[in-house]
């Protein structure tokens, strides 16, 4: 909710997803948690309790038997461009927008964990912490020092992976130069995935591989009738993936799984 | 003499029972508040790790409670409005009691709420970082303001015991701040609106809900009017409902049927224009709000057991029938329509505040997610009826010890007939 | 008393009023607030310097190049140096830490027992054959007259980047089966068709996906051979003989036979090649016996290396190899979960990255390539050597011998070595040999590319045409394997197995809904596992995707021992 | 909250919602500082005696705030505006003026074998007030009031010197469960207490002089209002339970109600008829 | 007595008035002593070094900190005055190479990223800005560690401020336009 005040040059970060190259190996989903100190689940921590901020979704063109066909979605905070359904509500300004990179940011220090911006959320990607962090002994020794770990009670969700911006950002002043090297600033989740489904980059750069995913014509956004702006765009080729992104439950699907 | 112990405490001429009755009759709420208290303790020393919910459920059992009995405790804040502001003199018999109410309810919110939340410690920084766009700020306030400026009606209710007010300061104090108490109901009713409405707010304005998100009026969706409307309209009958059911617990008379007769009325024309209000306002969700969005309605309602029935009970069965019931003068003059009626119309805000919160939340948005359903943990459960179980509690003890019903002792005589065939129940508190 | 009650009472009012206007009770409510952002349990990331160190991933045969992240000495994420890392490597510097890691064992005990029976036959089972270590255990079953045992030969290399069609009957293609950045590379090449029961993470990403009935992929392959050999045509085979070169992977014994028919054998299909070995070595080694070939009951003394296990063995196949009498079985493993249960020793090892250890090449690698997998993290104390403590035994100290192997690389003066950290490439024969170490043990790989190919040995003739699926009406499930895991898997994990559903748990099984319903399980239930083999507890997952009348099960080392994929199974309520 | 906190903009709905907070908050505080203050006041005035009977006065049920002038039936129907204080009440004045009280029979003395002697008047907390030559006034319970306690179980008495005024407590008598207090018909200082026979009296020396007695009941006043008295009476007992013969037609209240009601609810009989709700 | 209510009132107040000012300031706050008793003035006059001699940046930017032993070690690997403060030090830590446990004033909380170079290299800011006269102080404060949230009490280092809160770098930060999200300053 802060400064509107300033116009800087902004830059419009933001992912395209091949959702046609996803194997669901989820790499992304581990490599987010080590680069984030996202703790190991407790015993009785279920996947709807659990604590990931970008998760590989299964989906299914909704056919029995031999025409059943499946697709691996990674959904993470799809960092709404206009109206982030989680900044308005958020009591005491723990979410905020920043202007110069269109990064939807979640404060857990000022959080008290209201969960008002979970109900929110219509894309499921923030999530709570139910439990304490915990790390077995030994284990917080491979914490990154970039993101500070949260407590227990608070919310979080993905920032694409602002400890990297900060680290890109030193290093740019320590080079003297005013802007970030794009090489310098990749979420984790997108420098490892290994089938190369997953890049980020500037939009606002028509140039960035990022910004001409999102322009392809099998490119789609979820719920994008919401009219909140994401920012993170996908592509597939498969009629009935696309049609995953509108609202209503899709048709079963009546494409080929050939191709 | 054990018995007649805290005798001086009680209101002159008025029958309560003796203090060993009163305090077996406390027994089992003090023993059900100990365990809300442990289960409440658990969810703060080890977390909300205690409850069902999870990252879909985020808000269950205690949202709905919260909504609900805030609801009901609306009662306090509209009975004030008629009284001081519109001057409905007769509903005097009345107004203590729905202080009463309004204070456990308000308290008993803020309670649940201080557990509900992941970091109590940190509950401050909406005071101090508020985000004035959001409903939940509006909320907070006003119930936080709200709670105080109930607390300071209370004050009056229980300075005026008798023994308390042979203590001079106390007796002045007691006179004059009633004499300003009209002032606290003009705040107390500008809060109540508010934060009523902030409440219905608070998910009227989630855009990313289609399921709750509602066009808005001015600044605020739809439904921050609507729960207005349907607060004032159950408060009253919620006192009837409570007044009634402490007549039959206590065996006396407390309230002239004359105000009886007024609440009633007031409810059913309130109830009635809620219901059209609800109404337009459902065929404008159906036809506009939702397609725009990208959601057809019906599809809210395919889900098992959530079906178009929730909708049809909501608003015929406990808005329009109630209403018509306490509209009816022949029909509310006789308990056995009047006090069901006044049940239908608190089930169905309770209903209402249901949907607003945990069928919204069971509803899928991504269309390849499931429909979810919760079951509360027993601590969520627990800290619930603990909050019941202090509302007891707080009732009780201000109706043995301060006056209020200040109509009981006139109607003391009217009872006596009676006296061979009491209830049970009677003489209790 | 009334007096002085009322005292009491305005000198609080007054001490309530006075403190607001100290900086105590705004200084508690902060300290509160602060408290809950740091208060104990919330660990603090050590800080420091942060550096990139580079080795190479020794959880499987893929060996990938790492970059780690340090705050001095201890790395805090890993990476990729050529595209992304599979959830188990990328984790892998937890493995130190992982709770279930075994840490203290007797091995002088283990090594006097050892001594004092070797005579008798001793054996080691090397499940991760191809690395320098195995030649050390080779040379010492040599001088100890033993065996060395391998679980099955790998005769062949796979060259995908040759390939135009690529049909994979069940194989896991996409996941884990070769080096991920090579496949990946290559995929784009080729067309996959994916034939298999359920539809795995490789199935998603086929050009076409073949469901099969569970338990008929070896008829499948019959079927291609036979229309290849000039049966029935089929649409497939005439798309395999005419979009070539086509190359078909699997399990099923036909297969090489197909690739012969497909003129995959000898452009696709190759001999693996080996970095080069000292004389000496090759000289005094023992032979390599694959674990069939053991007479039963005629090891006495069987030593097993876990280490990056890239195969299991389901125990019931080892245990009659064992002596009757007293056998004596230690193992060299990381965590109590796998032949540990069976062994008389379980001997605590260095994990990944504390390991210092060569990577046996994978299925996909043409080229001769020799790469360590240099510690990142200081082992704790008192952990054993396997290959010292094999070594020892025969009386040859083995400390050196990854030195000596790059020495001899060296001597050779073929290939290149690839530094990670710079990206470049050098002849080894511009370098000393101790640079040429150095590269190795900063990172880096010594590949010695444009080899000459060596065409692999053309199969026999004799495939045992019979299909015989077992059939038992008690065991109404046919399993289907879930690509398997790595022994030990960072507890971070629970991401996939738990707080998610994208993978199966390595003690799950998943059924299709109607198969569940039958059996009266649900989602999470506890149940047992049937097979001929035995039972095993496991936990259920519910899944349409897998397809009825199969059984998808997880990789746990208990699972494995009762079920191979294809065997027919039950599961029921526990 | 404030402008020098972390993330405050100064925006429209930043100074609406924060405006309309202080704003309740201001108000709410200024309510609560004006009711102490007052009370403040008060207590320094010595109004408490005051507020008490206007606050108890206005708990009273309306049939027992009539006004004198119903009870003789000049007026049809008024409820007292004044709390029972006739001084103020111009109503009074005037119907005095036009129909002076009579001075009845000396048999009047007796009303339902009760003594009411006529040299005195009769306040309707039941209490008397009798001027003396020296200046003084005699307070005391009248017939009834004494038959209501019996003989108290305790009594407390105003010292001498402190000061009593009208409709504040003269004294408070215990009698069974009872606790009540007795209102005092003048305003002045204590001189003297004691007892004689059944009742218990003050000697009050006034403030004013000429005493302004206007508020108290005497002559043919104390008849009708007897008559009203013994009604409440016989209501209040049936109100507490007690079943009992009728008094309105003649009989004669004992000289100890409260020995022959020994299982009714004393204190709300005796806070019913010393107007003590 | 007719004021004796205001007098005790008067009491009540000034006691919670001297506990709150002057007696809870030392049970919240815990002191510590630095380890070597460390004189910024004598290594800026006599050794002529300046801030980044020992306080350096690393090659990636970030900021190296209190230097560690190594560098002091550098000249003192035997002593080169006479002071106590030195002999000790020499003795109890370069001897057998114990790293001085510091106590940093300055240190940040666990979710504050602070960059020195962006300050000091883009924003241009001199080291007393932030840190006062430490430079040329001639013995360390005592560490005074607030008992509750474990923060040092006073980072700041000149009289203006108390402490370094949020506030201040927000003071700043509104100063110069740069205040854009939580995240530039946390992480």
């Amino acid at each position: 909710m802060i400064a509107e005040s300033k116009k800087t040059p902004a830059a419009r970060y933001g992912m395209s997803i091949d959702v046609d190259r996803c194997n669901g190996c989820g790499s992304c989903m581990v490599a987010c948690a080590v680069e984030n100190n996202i703790p190991p689940a407790t015993a009785g921590a279920t996947d709807r309790t659990g604590l990931t901020w970008i998760r590989v979704f299964r989906i299914d063109n909704g056919a029995e038997g031999a025409e059943r066909r499946s697709a691996f979605v990674p959904v993470l905070c799809q960092h709404c461009g206009k109206d982030a359904p989680c900044v308005s509500v958020c009591p005491q300004q723990a979410v905020d927008v920043d202007p110069a990179t269109g990064i939807v940011g979640q404060m857990p220090e000022r959080c008290l964990g209201c969960r008002y911006c979970m109900a929110a959320c219509p894309y499921h990607a923030r999530y709570f912490n139910w439990w304490d962090p915990a790390w077995p002994a030994g284990m917080e020794k491979t914490l990154n020092p970039d993101v500070s770990p949260r407590m227990r009670g608070v919310v979080e969700k993905c920032n694409f992976c602002h400890g990297r911006w900060h680290a890109a950002k030193t290093k740019a002043v320590a080079n003297g130069k005013t802007e970030i090297d794009p090489a310098d600033y990749i979420p984790a989740c997108v420098e490892a995935c290994p089938s190369g489904a997953i890049h980020f980059g500037n939009l606002n750069d028509a140039a960035t591989e990022t910004a001409q995913g999102a322009r392809l014509p099998n490119s789609f956004r979820m719920l994008e009738s919401l009219g909140t702006d994401p920012k993170i765009y996908y592509q597939s080729k498969k009629n009935w993936v696309r049609e995953i992104s509108s609202a209503p439950r899709p048709a079963v699907g009546k494409e080929k799984a050939r191709g | 003499m054990v018995k007649e112990m805290d005798k001086e405490f009680i209101t002159r001429g008025v029958r309560r029972c003796s203090t060993p009755r009163f305090l077996l009759w406390l027994a089992p709420w003090v023993g059900l508040l100990l365990f809300g208290a442990y289960s409440a303790g658990l969810c703060l020393v080890k977390g909300l790790n205690q409850t069902n919910m999870d990252n879909r459920y985020a808000f269950g059992l205690w949202i709905f409670v919260d909504l609900t009995i805030i609801a009901l405790g609306a009662g306090a804040f509209f009975t004030g409005f008629l009284l001081y502001i519109l001057k409905f003199k007769e509903l005097k018999a009345v107004i203590n009691s729905a202080v009463v109410i309004g204070v456990v309810c308000y308290s008993g919110a803020m309670a649940a709420l201080m557990v509900d939340v992941g970091q109590p410690l940190r509950a401050w920084f909406t005071f101090w970082y508020p985000n004035v766009h959001s409903m939940l700020t509006e909320v907070t306030f006003c119930i936080s303001c709200y709670l105080v400026v109930l607390l300071i009606e209370y004050l009056p209710i229980v300075l005026k015991n008798r023994k308390l007010r042979e203590i001079p300061a106390f007796l002045v104090f007691e006179f004059e701040l009633h004499k300003l108490i009209y002032v606290l109901a003009g705040v107390g009713t500008f809060l109540s609106f508010f934060h009523q409405g902030s409440l219905g707010g608070l998910y009227g304005v989630l855009r990313g809900r289609p399921f709750a998100f509602r066009e808005g009026i001015f600044v605020w969706p739809s439904t921050f009017f609507l729960f207005i409307l349907s607060a004032a309209a159950v408060g009253p009958s919620f006192l009837i409902l409570t007044t009634w059911l402490v007549e039959k617990i206590t065996g006396k008379r407390l309230a002239k049927d004359r105000v009886f007769q007024m609440l009633a009325r007031i409810s059913g024309i309130l109830l009635s224009v809620y219901v059209l209000a609800k109404t337009v306002d459902t065929l404008i969700w159906i036809n506009r709000t939702s397609p725009s969005l990208g959601f057809t309605a019906s599809q809210y309602y395919d889900w098992k057991p959530f079906g178009t029935w929730i909708l049809f009970a909501e608003i015929v069965l406990c808005g329009l029938v109630p209403a018509l019931i306490l509209l009816t003068p022949r029909l509310r003059a006789r308990r056995a329509w009047l006090i069901p009626a006044a049940a239908l119309a608190c089930c169905g805000v309770a209903l209402n505040r249901y949907v607003q919160t945990v069928q919204t939340l069971a509803l899928p948005t991504l269309s390849f997610d499931k429909f979810l359903s919760y079951t509360p943990s027993w601590q969520e459960t627990g800290t619930v009826l603990g909050v019941v179980a202090y509302g007891v509690v707080v009732y009780s003890f201000s109706f043995r010890y301060f006056q209020i019903f200040p109509e009981e002792r006139e109607l003391k005589i009217e009872v006596r007939p009676q006296a061979e065939e009491e209830p049970a129940l009677a003489g209790r508190f | 008393m009334k007096n002085s009650r009322r005292d009491i009472f305005k000198f609080a009012g007054g001490a309530v009023a006075g403190a607001l206007f100290t900086p105590a009770p705004w200084r508690l409510i902060t300290d509160a607030a602060l408290w809950s952002e740091n208060w104990p349990g919330i660990p603090r990331p050590a800080r420091g310097e942060i550096r990139a160190r580079f080795t190479n991933c020794a959880l499987c045969p893929a060996g990938c190049a790492v970059r780690a992240r340090c705050v001095g000495e201890q790395p805090v994420s890993l990476a990729g140096v050529r595209g992304g890392l599979c959830p188990f490597g990328l984790t892998a510097h937890h493995l130190p830490y992982h709770p279930a890691r075994l840490k203290q064992g007797p091995i002088e005990e283990a090594s006097a027992a050892v001594a004092k029976r070797a005579a008798d036959g001793i054996a080691v089972l090397d499940l991760n054959p191809g690395r320098t270590v195995s030649w050390t255990y080779r040379r010492a079953m040599a001088l100890l007259k033993g065996r060395y045992l391998a679980p099955e030969s790998q005769a062949v290399a796979y060259d995908l980047s040759a390939a135009k069609t690529v049909l994979s009957i069940g194989a896991p293609l996409l996941d884990g089966w070769g080096t991920p950045a090579n496949v990946i590379a290559a995929r784009r090449n080729f067309r996959l068709i994916q034939a298999e029961a359920v539809e795995s993470r490789t199935a998603v990403l086929a050009d076409e996906w073949i469901p099969l009935a569970p338990g008929t992929e070896r008829a499948f392959a019959q079927q291609i051979l036979g229309a290849l050999q000039g049966g029935r045509p089929s649409v497939l085979a005439s798309e395999l003989a005419g979009n070539g070169p086509s190359l078909v992977i699997g399990d099923a014994p036909e297969i090489p036979e197909i690739n012969r028919l497909l003129g995959a054998w000898g452009k696709i299909v190759v001999a693996p090649q080996e970095a080069p070995v000292p004389d000496s070595w090759t000289r005094s080694a023992a032979a390599i016996t694959l674990l069939a070939d053991v007479p039963d009951h005629s090891i006495h003394v069987l030593l097993i290396d876990e280490s990056a296990a890239a195969s299991y063995i389901p125990w019931h196949r080892i245990q009659p190899k064992l002596a009757n009498e007293n056998p004596l079985v230690v193992t060299f493993a990381a965590t109590r979960g796998g032949y540990a249960r069976h062994a008389k020793y379980a001997l605590p090892i260095a994990v990944y990255p504390e390991l210092t250890d060569d990577i046996a090449p994978a299925v996909d690698s043409i080229h001769p390539t020799f790469r360590i997998s240099v510690p990142l993290v200081t082992p704790p104390a008192g952990l054993a050597n396997p290959a010292e403590f094999v070594g020892a035994l025969a009386g040859a100290t083995a400390s050196n011998a990854l030195r000596e192997r790059a020495d001899e690389i060296h001597k050779a003066g073929l290939g290149t070595v690839l530094t990670y950290a710079d990206a470049k490439e050098t002849p080894v024969k511009e370098l000393t040999p101790d640079a040429f170490w150095k590269a190795l043990t900063e990172g880096g790989e010594w590949t010695q590319k444009g080899a000459r190919r060596i065409l692999s040995q053309a199969p026999g003739k004799s495939i045992d045409p019979a299909v015989r699926p077992e059939t038992a009406i008690d065991l109404p499930l046919i399993a289907i394997r879930e690509p398997g895991n790595p022994a030990l898997v960072s507890p971070l994990m629970t991401k996939l197995y738990q707080e998610s559903n994208l993978r199966l748990a390595p003690n799950r099984v998943a059924l299709h809904p109607d198969d569940a319903r039958a059996a009266n399980l649900t989602n999470g239930a506890r149940a047992i596992l049937q097979t001929r083999a035995g039972k095993c507890s496991v936990e259920v997952t519910v899944d349409p995707a897998v397809p009825p009348g199969a059984v998808l099960v997880g990789s746990s080392p208990g699972i494995q021992d009762v079920c191979a994929p294809g065997v027919r199974a039950k599961v029921v309520s526990a | 909250m404030f402008p020098w906190n972390y993330g405050f903009h100064f925006g429209a709905a930043s100074v609406i919602f924060l405006g309309a907070f202080y704003t309740v908050l201001v108000v709410v505080a200024t309510t609560i500082l004006n009711a102490l203050w007052r009370a403040h006041r008060d207590l320094s005035k010595g109004k408490v005696e005051d507020i008490r009977w206007h606050s108890d006065f206005h708990d009273l049920s309306a049939a027992d705030r009539t006004c004198r002038h119903v009870l003789t039936g000049e007026i049809k129907s008024r409820e007292c505006p004044h709390a029972f204080d006739c001084r103020e009440c111009e109503t009074h004045a005037k119907r005095i003026a036009l129909h002076p009280p009579v001075r009845a029979a000396e048999a009047e003395a007796e009303i339902f074998g009760m003594s009411f002697p006529l040299d005195r008047m009769y306040h309707r907390g039941h209490t008397w007030a009798r001027p003396e030559a020296d200046g003084t006034v005699t307070v005391g319970l009248d017939d009834l009031g004494s038959r209501l306690l019996g003989t108290p179980d305790a009594v407390e008495l105003p010292e001498p010197g402190s000061r009593v005024q009208v409709n504040g407590t003269a004294f408070r008598i215990h009698k069974r469960e009872a606790d009540v207090r007795v209102l005092s018909p003048v305003d002045g200082e204590v001189v003297e207490t004691g007892s004689v026979d059944r009742g218990f009296f003050l000697r009050v020396k006034p403030f004013a002089d000429p005493m302004d007695m206007r508020h108290l009941l005497r002559d043919a006043e104390v008849k009708p209002w007897m008559m009203r008295e013994l009604e409440r009476l016989q209501l209040a007992l049936t109100m507490e339970g007690a079943s009992l013969p009728s008094l309105a037609d003649g009989g004669v209240p004992v000289a100890d109600i409260a020995s022959a009601y020994p299982k009714t609810d004393w204190d709300a009989v005796c806070g019913e008829m010393f107007l003590e709700p | 007595m007719k004021h004796r209510g205001t007098i005790v009132f008067a009491a009540g107040v000034l006691t919670a008035l001297g506990a709150g000012w002057a007696g809870f300031p030392r049970v919240i706050y815990q002191t510590h002593q630095q380890p070597v008793d460390f004189s910024h003035q004598i290594h800026a006059d006599k050794a002529g070094s300046k801030c980044d001699d020992c306080h350096a940046f690393r090659a990636d930017g970030t900021f190296a900190g209190v230097p560690s032993l190594d560098k002091c070690s550098g000249c003192h690997a035997a002593a080169m005055g006479s002071t106590v403060a030195e002999k000790n030090f020499i003795d109890r830590y370069v001897t057998p190479q114990r790293e001085p446990a510091w106590l940093v004033y300055a240190r940040q909380p666990e979710n504050v990223y602070f960059s020195h170079i962006t300050h000091v290299k883009r924003g241009n800011l001199k080291c007393e800005k932030c840190h006062g006269n430490q430079g040329t102080s001639n013995t360390l404060p005592p560490f005074q560690q607030d008992r509750i949230s474990g923060y040092s009490r006073d980072i700041w280092g000149h009289a203006g401020r108390p402490a370094m809160t949020m506030d201040a770098c927000v003071a700043c930060h509104r100063q110069s336009h740069l205040e854009h999200s939580c995240l530039d300053c946390h992480k």
